[in-house]
């Protein structure tokens, strides 16, 4: 472990994501806050975030504004440029509401699609020019870290006394 | 559990886990002679059709086949096409993924790939078959000086927003579900070049858990925005059909019936794509005989769909009266395009009968014969929707054939070409299979291995 | 891909009709006609010249005849008009017509008409600009089709495209 | 060719008065004229009044000019041959006109290669030739000898001065010259004349082979009267005439027949004898009864006798000509029908010389024969041609080429380079007629002025002016007169008319008028209704036979036709064909691609064989057969057509060029070659019937350049028909018989009030048609009508076997079958419908088509990007695609109309009820007044204002008044494909079947043709 990230905190891995689960739960009880461990993961973790108490992702509300303005896009749109120039076609009314439906439901679609892009950017601070601390390569391959913010010395040595009576493992560069 | 069987445990899962990435990651070595090979007939098949385009549009679209009435034709046939090949993917990677159904693990990256590639691929027939090209602007609502806007009563701006809609989102979907991929391929990345690549296009993921949360989440709404995309595109664009007034168009059931055709043709593709794929990257422990049958068993289901849909236009001809749309069927099984309809019925509802055997569904050679005679059949549908309709129409003067010329066959030939070509550099480039959820989901064979590696 | 497309297409195919409309907007004339000071000093109106603005699509070019109608007795009062003047007179001479650069044109699937327009009193000047302060004619309005709509609707003209589309 | 290129050139073109400048100025440049002539203002068309040359019958024109170039032709509605109407050649003459490949100087043949030379040294030349042979042959007639088509007037009189003078001879060749008409009249009148035939004032016509409505005579003035006597639009209550045709195939007139009689080639004139027999005319007719005649012909003796009746009880006549007085019996053939008409009560009423048409030319062919004769002999020594294709024409087993070899000087006059100029020396190009000054008579009592339009295109020159020029150079001679003192043939025509026009006031008059037209009233008293006549139509007795025949009896054998016989051997049957006529109008694209009326095929020359036989022979459309009379063979696809009969195949005439320019070389074949060199021995007429031809298939394959997808209209509701006893009844205010439609919505069946609606409230206009398939003969004069007014491209024979042809209007050709056999043919002219729910305008994602506030289906053009959807979602299928940037050769360019944007690549187009004549109608009329409207009848579409039968009706549907409204709410109306409730703008008008006599049920026997 490089001096420079034992400046920023400590770091275990473990072999299941279970383990690395259990390791938040004892940190917690161990009196470190939730906010300062951050779980490594090769793969979705969808069972670790029952583990923590966070806020509800707040994406959807950026898929439902993007949802709404799509639609609301599209109806203007539509209604728009059936005034701006009316031209009658096929003896058909003007203004025509179920033409407006495909385009609102399509740009709902759209714009939906385009902002929860853009949460995930903005929600998981991607894109990230600088690596977070405690990631290691092996973390996006077969090993699940535990990293724990603390740049007190007590702190560092309490996390490592836990993480160590867990098992968890130090991390080396294994050939793949 | 002990904790030394948990640790076995572990130890299993960490060996699979790093066998997974070595896997996957194999794909994305230096090319080999034969993906050069390939991608040196790709491009030439490219320029061919490219040059050809260049034709059409210098000498006029005359050069093409066209036959009035039938105003429409190949290129829209390969349009319809390619926008059903896109269907599968967001249907395996959106629909199956909000219903949980696992066997979508192994294959949907190919599928999503397929996807984007087939509506880039679909997206040119609407510029490639306009009489004027350069003026393809006229389409597209923006203020000009002209004070004037597009239609929006016309399927064709309804189809320009769907499509560009769908390429929109699939296109983030796939992105999406790249990114901790990419990230895993930047870690073990050899080169500087590739790296860099995947450095910036993995825009920094490292796979904590507040990025997977709001991943996961966005995942979510994409594959629950995607899914009523997918079904509306495939209508929006059976709609230029069955808005129209020609008889062996103008029908309610073109909607449902494009979907299950656009998806059975997908499938169809799919299994194309990765019957070869799994041999020659050796993934044979991630694909097998399990997804192959999932697999057929959809393309079974959809095919049932889309032979009752043909023999529900029969009996709606015959039911409604309608002496147009009578002539119109009668034509198309016993006319001059009985020959691409006879074509059409046979690929698409004889031969998938088979599919009703175990053993050809588990086969892998029969899968691949199979997957190529639905493409070919789900290719003739649409010439024979398009081509065949539109030779038929009410007016007994204008009745006609139309045959088409060198021109459309080199730029559909092209389309496969330019379908490929991104193909081919997809799968030299970035993850073809989804490690981390494979990861997550261990397919079956690695399933088995895991347990052995505990056992030992 | 679509950029690429149209760039594909524009180079392929540039408008033919582009290529007909006058990009010049002061063309140089063969000789210096100088229309302030026939229109502002000697008062002549432009329908003099002009003749068949009133009658038909065209406005009519007037013929070397009718310069000289008034030339044959106007040499000039400054060296640089004399000039001029003696140029016209070559091509009295010569039988030949003036050779004049267009200033104003609308492409070929434009059906535009003057007739119309004057008889609703639109004044030459709305759309060939003041014409009387012009030494070298320059084009003074953009001759677009909104620029054309803008105005029918503002006099309540009509905006149904078979109007000039036909 | 866009309008400012127009201008460019108005300098060059401005009819004299300016002077030529570099036609090479760019497009945006601004020509002035240097005087501007008095009748031209840039913009506004100047129209002078001529007569029409492409056929001898002389229909008076009114010839559109802008910027001094001829645009368009109309025909002049004072000329009582025309009545303001003309046909599909007449609309395309001005592509005679801007011809690319016409002759564009005078030519001499120097080391087998022609060189350019003046005119001044073609003419002193020429005129030292023939003086050099004049002196040698010692002044004896006939050495040199001036070849000319039929002429008239002033030209013709000229001609005779200038041989006479110059002790030559003047040959008049013409290849359809009516001889065996001539000779029979000769022998029933005494006087070699072609009688006026009172179409229009006869209830009952029965046509002996005469293509009165194509080719024969004069088709348009015939169809115009055929229409008045026939046509029924429901808007009286008058029964209309009956029209039975008697001839082996169907030609287009037949097919407007009520009844079509197929008979055997060559023996048409036995049904007439029959006829004449039943109707009690004795004599040489006595031996030809019903029964034997019908055995001769395959007519069933029963409608014999019924047509006899018919010509009995009728105000009737009957028509010789065309096919059936064209055979080896020619001249037989005609008298028989004289018979028929003496003892039917014709003579003197519906069948007069009161005003016979034009300049008798007896012996056309007779004189060529003879001259052939010469030529091989050398007694020929100069032979000057004129007007006249005869290389081409006649039969190559009659040698004219390799005579024409034995000739020291040949020189043509042709203004293209054609199949005869190719073997002068001198080619020095006459003008094209509406470059000419001239003058035509196409009735006794009718006099037509030719009136040059504009500036020859070309460095031409009349040829009456070199004639002239030689002429004077020659000088009058020993017994020869002295040149005339006019100095050119202006005003050699000039002195002409002084009688009629003795100052300059009265010529402005004529030209003004194109012509003059005295309704001279010259009846020879023999033909005064005899007391047979007067006495009961029936009545002649046996005397009159002799009478009729004017002693020389008539040999009533059937014509027999000579070659292979037996199995696979069929009579020939060739044809003037409507478009190309005798050829001469080959190398115009327009008619080139104007579709056949019969068999709907362009820019081919096709073998017409009945279904059933080609089945037999296994004979689909396209396969090449050799066709082989034993004179010479040709190879040709076959057409299959219901109208052909089982023992007959049929060839159009007019091509087979080897010469004439680009667009008649080396297209189709020419069936002359069958033919052998045989006259009709009473009038040497040249008998294009009487050879029999073995088929051969070749084995190769050609795409058939058919327009028609199907025969058949399949019951849809297309092309409609009624019994004329039900139209009679509506039309006289009888209730409608409840019919069970599909009824879908409100609006069906659609009325006229509702149609009228689909505008604009503020609009006063919603335009609209009433098109009656019952006058629709097929004529295609519309199209071409169409084509040169909104510029339509003709597109080639390689886009025609694509479907691509441009044609904004066509006549559809149904057959249907009739319930007692035989088959029911409609025309049924097809043009954009300007719907009110038009399905073609929400389709289009850019609003390139959208419906106007006069109700018109407008296409924009400019905005088009080519999605092609509207077409495919157009029921009418009459929107048409530019799929290539069509060229216009240049100088045809000249003739596109400025008015109407000319189509780039890539755009759709179609009919637009010719919107510019709408605005410009506009714009005159709101001169009285913001708010004044356009009165019905200010201008007409181009396709309504040369229907030789008034078959189309244009006009605005919102005045209740106005015809089109009238008839469109008339009994007879309907919309086509009306259940899908696209609320058509065009109505048309049923098709009136049944007439009386016609009996329900036919026997099968003579409906051999049917299917």
């Amino acid at each position: 472990m490089s001096a420079e990230l034992l400046e920023r905190g400590v770091r275990g891995a473990f072999y299941t994501l279970e383990e690395a689960a259990h390791a938040v739960d004892v940190l917690e009880e161990n009196g470190f806050a939730q906010s300062d461990i951050t779980v490594f993961s090769p793969i979705p973790t969808a069972e670790v975030e029952e583990h923590f108490v966070r806020p509800r992702s707040p994406v959807r509300y950026m898929t439902l504004t993007g949802g709404i303005l799509g639609c609301i896009t599209g109806f203007a749109l539509t209604y728009w440029t059936f005034f701006a120039w009316p031209h009658h076609v096929g003896g058909k009314p003007v203004s025509s509401f179920p033409v407006a439906v495909v385009i609102m439901f399509e740009l709902t679609v759209l714009l939906g699609g385009l902002f929860s892009l853009a949460a995930v950017f903005i929600f998981s601070r991607i894109p990230a020019l600088t690596m977070k601390p405690g990631y290691h390569p092996r973390f996006s391959e077969d090993l699940f870290g535990v990293f724990v913010h603390t740049s007190e010395e007590e702190g560092k040595r309490s996390a490592s006394r836990v993480l160590d009576g867990l098992g968890a493992l130090e991390v080396r560069d294994e050939p793949a | 559990m002990s904790d030394r069987t948990m640790e076995k445990s572990g130890r299993a899962q960490a060996q699979i886990f790093r066998r997974v990435n070595r896997d996957i990651l194999a794909t994305l070595q230096r090319p080999g002679v034969g993906w050069a090979a390939m991608m040196a007939v790709v491009l030439t098949v490219l320029g061919i059709g490219v040059i050809a385009e260049v034709y059409q549009i210098k000498v006029g679209l005359g050069v093409a086949g066209y036959e009035p009435p039938v105003m429409w034709a190949v290129y829209i046939t390969d349009f319809v096409f390619w926008v059903g090949i896109a269907h599968s993917g967001t249907l395996i990677s959106a629909i199956l993924f909000l219903f949980r159904a696992q066997f979508r693990t192994a294959v949907y990256r190919i599928s999503e790939t397929m996807t984007v590639f087939a509506v880039m691929t679909a997206g040119l027939f609407p510029l490639i078959h306009l009489g004027r090209v350069w003026y393809f602007y006229y389409l597209v609502p923006y203020p000009n000086e002209r004070l004037l806007w597009p239609n929006f009563r016309s399927p064709l701006v309804w189809d320009f927003f769907a499509i560009s809609t769908y390429f929109t989102i699939s296109s983030v979907f796939l992105y999406v579900g790249l990114i901790p991929d990419i990230a895993v391929a930047r870690d073990r990345a050899r080169t500087r070049f590739r790296r860099r690549l995947y450095s910036v296009l993995s825009l920094g993921w490292q796979g904590t858990d507040t990025q997977w949360r709001h991943y996961n989440r966005a995942y979510l709404f994409l594959a629950g925005l995607a899914t009523p995309l997918v079904l509306s595109v495939h209508s929006v664009v059976s709609w230029d059909f069955a808005m129209a007034i020609v008889p062996g168009w103008h029908s309610t059931i073109f909607a449902p019936y494009f979907v299950a055709g656009a998806i059975f043709s997908g499938v169809a593709m799919v299994i194309t794509l990765v019957v070869p794929l799994r041999r020659a990257f050796g993934l044979q422990d991630y694909i097998d005989e399990y997804h192959l049958d999932r697999l057929a068993k959809l393309l079974l289901l959809t095919s049932s769909i889309v032979f009752y849909a043909y023999l529900v236009e029969f009996w709606t001809a015959w039911y409604s009266g309608s002496d147009y749309e009578r002539a119109v069927f009668w034509d198309r099984a016993f006319g001059q395009y009985a020959w691409a309809a006879w074509i059409m019925y046979s690929c698409n509802c004889i031969i998938p009968l088979a599919l009703w055997f175990r053993r050809v569904r588990t086969s892998w050679f029969w899968m691949f014969i199979i997957s190529i005679f639905v493409n070919l059949g789900m290719w003739f549908e649409r010439f024979v929707i398009i081509i065949q309709s539109l030779a038929h129409e009410f007016e007994p003067f204008q009745w006609d054939y139309y045959t088409p010329t060198w021109v459309e066959m080199a730029i559909t030939a092209g389309s496969f070409a330019w379908f490929l070509m991104w193909f081919l550099l997809f799968i030299k480039f970035l993850p073809s299979m989804a490690i981390a959820e494979l990861k997550e989901l261990l397919p079956p064979k690695l399933k088995r291995a895991k347990e052995e590696v505990e056992k030992a | 891909m679509t950029v690429a497309w149209a760039l594909l297409a524009a180079t392929a195919c540039e408008p033919t009709w582009k290529a007909e409309i006058v990009q010049d907007t002061t063309p140089v004339q063969p000789l210096q006609f100088m229309h302030d000071v026939h229109v502002s000093a000697e008062s002549i109106p432009c329908a003099y010249c002009h003749y068949s603005a009133n009658v038909s699509e065209e406005a009519g070019i007037p013929p070397v005849g009718t310069c000289m109608g008034c030339h044959r007795f106007v040499p000039g009062t400054s060296d640089a008009f004399r000039t001029e003047i003696q140029l016209l007179m070559g091509f009295a001479a010569d039988s030949q017509p003036i050779p004049w650069n267009r200033v104003y044109s609308v492409p070929a699937f434009v059906q535009f008409t003057h007739k119309p327009h004057i008889r609703a009193g639109v004044t030459c000047a709305q759309c060939h600009g003041d014409v009387a302060r012009m030494v070298q004619v320059s084009r003074a309005t953009p001759l677009s089709m909104g620029w054309c709509v803008d105005c029918h609707r503002t006099n309540g003209a009509p905006d149904d495209c078979a109007t000039c589309h036909y | 060719m866009e309008r400012r290129d127009f201008l460019k050139l108005i300098g060059i073109t401005g009819a004299g008065a300016a002077t030529a400048c570099d036609a090479k100025v760019g497009p945006q440049s601004l020509i002035p004229y240097m005087v501007p002539p008095e009748d031209i203002t840039p913009g506004i068309p100047t129209w002078y009044a001529s007569t029409c040359r492409e056929c001898p019958a002389g229909c008076g024109t009114h010839v559109k000019t802008r910027e001094g170039r001829v645009i368009k032709l109309e025909g002049n509605p004072d000329s009582p041959v025309n009545r303001g109407k003309l046909c599909a050649r007449g609309q395309a003459a001005h592509q005679n006109l801007y011809d690319p490949d016409r002759l564009k100087g005078p030519k001499r043949l120097q080391d087998g290669d022609y060189v350019d030379a003046p005119w001044e040294e073609a003419a002193a030349a020429i005129a030292a030739e023939i003086g050099r042979l004049r002196t040698q042959s010692g002044g004896e007639p006939g050495a040199v000898v001036l070849l000319t088509g039929l002429q008239t007037g002033t030209r013709e009189r000229l001609y005779d001065e200038w041989a006479q003078a110059l002790g030559a001879r003047r040959v008049v060749y013409e290849p359809f010259a009516y001889e065996a008409l001539l000779e029979a009249n000769r022998r029933v009148f005494g006087e070699a004349a072609l009688p006026a035939y009172d179409i229009e004032g006869a209830e009952f016509v029965i046509s002996f082979g005469a293509e009165f409505l194509e080719t024969w005579i004069s088709p348009v003035r015939y169809a115009g009267q055929w229409a008045r006597m026939h046509a029924f639009r429901g808007d009286e209550a008058v029964e209309k005439g009956i029209f039975v045709a008697v001839e082996p195939r169907l030609s287009m007139t037949a097919s407007n027949a009520d009844e079509w009689v197929s008979v055997k080639p060559g023996t048409e004139y036995l049904v007439a004898l029959a006829m004449a027999n039943v109707l009690g005319a004795g004599g040489e007719a006595s031996e030809w009864t019903p029964q034997r005649a019908g055995e001769a012909t395959g007519v069933d003796p029963a409608t014999i006798e019924r047509l006899a009746r018919l010509f009995a009880d009728k105000r009737s006549v009957a028509l010789p000509g065309g096919i059936s007085t064209s055979h080896p019996k020619a001249t037989a053939a005609a008298v028989a029908v004289n018979l028929l008409n003496r003892a039917g009560g014709a003579f003197g009423d519906t069948v007069t010389l009161s005003a016979p048409v034009t300049g008798p030319v007896a012996g056309s062919y007779r004189a060529i024969v003879d001259l052939v004769s010469e030529m091989q002999t050398g007694t020929i020594q100069a032979l000057l041609i004129a007007d006249a294709n005869p290389v081409y024409s006649l039969p190559p087993a009659l040698g004219f080429a390799e005579a024409l070899r034995q000739v020291r000087l040949r020189v043509s006059f042709s203004s293209v380079f054609d199949e005869t100029s190719a073997w002068c020396h001198w080619l020095l190009p006459d003008h094209t007629p509406l470059e000419s000054w001239g003058d035509w008579v196409p009735q006794q009592d009718v006099i037509g002025i030719q009136q040059p339009a504009m500036r020859p295109v070309f460095n031409t020159r009349a040829t009456p002016d070199v004639l002239l020029d030689v002429w004077r150079a020659i000088g009058g001679g020993e017994e020869g007169a002295a040149a005339p003192e006019e100095a050119t043939w202006y005003d050699y025509l000039r002195a002409a008319w002084s009688d009629r026009a003795p100052d300059e006031r009265a010529w402005a008059a004529v030209l003004k008028a194109g012509g003059i037209w005295e309704a001279a009233a010259v009846t020879p008293s023999y033909l005064q209704p005899t007391d047979a006549a007067t006495a009961g139509r029936a009545g002649a007795g046996a005397a009159a036979t002799a009478e009729a025949g004017g002693g020389e009896a008539a040999d009533f054998s059937p014509a027999e036709f000579e070659g292979p016989s037996g199995e696979g051997t069929f009579a020939l049957v060739v044809y003037p064909q409507l478009a190309l006529y005798d050829g001469r109008t080959a190398n115009r694209p327009w008619l080139q691609e104007l579709p056949d009326p019969a068999t709907t095929v362009a820019w081919q020359t096709w073998v017409e064989l009945h279904p059933e036989t080609a089945d037999e022979l296994g004979l689909v459309n396209g396969d090449v057969v050799s066709v082989d009379s034993g004179h010479g063979s040709v190879e040709a696809p076959v057409i299959r057509y219901y109208g052909a009969r089982r023992d007959t195949v049929a060839m159009p005439l007019g091509r087979g060029h080897d010469r004439m320019g680009r667009f008649a070389a080396g297209r189709g074949v020419n069936p002359i070659a069958l033919l052998p060199p045989t006259a009709d021995a009473d009038s040497g007429g040249f008998a294009w019937q009487g050879v029999r031809v073995q088929l051969t298939k070749t084995g190769a394959k050609v795409e058939p350049l058919t327009f028609q997808g199907s025969d058949s209209d399949h019951g849809r509701d297309l092309a409609e028909a009624i019994p004329m006893a039900e139209a009679l009844r509506l039309a006289s205010g009888g209730a409608e018989e409840h019919v069970e439609e599909h009824v879908v919505g409100e609006d069906i069946p659609l009325t006229v009030e509702r149609v009228a609606r689909d505008s604009d409230s503020e609009s006063p206009y919603r335009w609209g048609m009433a098109i009656s398939v019952d006058a629709c003969i097929g004529c295609n004069a519309c199209v071409a009508a169409c084509s040169a007014e909104n510029n339509l491209p003709f597109v080639g024979p390689e886009r025609v076997a694509r479907s691509r042809f441009m044609n904004w209007i066509r006549i559809e050709r149904y057959f249907e079958e009739k319930p007692g056999g035989g088959v029911e043919t409609h025309h049924l002219p097809m043009l954009c419908q300007h719907c009110g729910a038009a399905p073609c305008e929400p389709v289009c994602p850019v609003y390139a088509t959208y419906h106007n506030p006069d109700g018109l289906n407008v296409q924009v053009y400019n905005r088009c990007v080519g999605t092609r959807y509207c077409s495919n979602n157009c029921p009418y299928k009459v929107r048409y695609f530019n799929w290539f940037q069509y060229e216009w050769p240049e100088p045809l360019n000249w003739g596109l109309n400025p008015d109407v944007t000319a189509r780039e690549k890539g755009v759709m187009e179609k009919c637009t009820y010719c919107v510019q004549r709408i605005n410009a109608a506009k714009i005159v009329v709101k001169d009285q007044g913001p708010d004044a409207v356009i009165p019905e009848g200010m201008f007409q579409t181009a396709c309504q204002q040369t229907c030789p039968t008034d078959a189309i009706v244009f006009g605005n549907l919102k005045d209740p008044a106005s015809r089109v409204a009238r008839l469109a709410g008339g009994p007879l109306a309907y919309s086509a494909l009306e259940h899908l409730n696209t609320r058509p703008a065009n109505f048309y008008l049923k098709h009136v079947t049944d007439r009386g006599g016609a009996p329900t049920a036919e026997p099968a026997a003579q409906t051999t043709g049917a299917h």
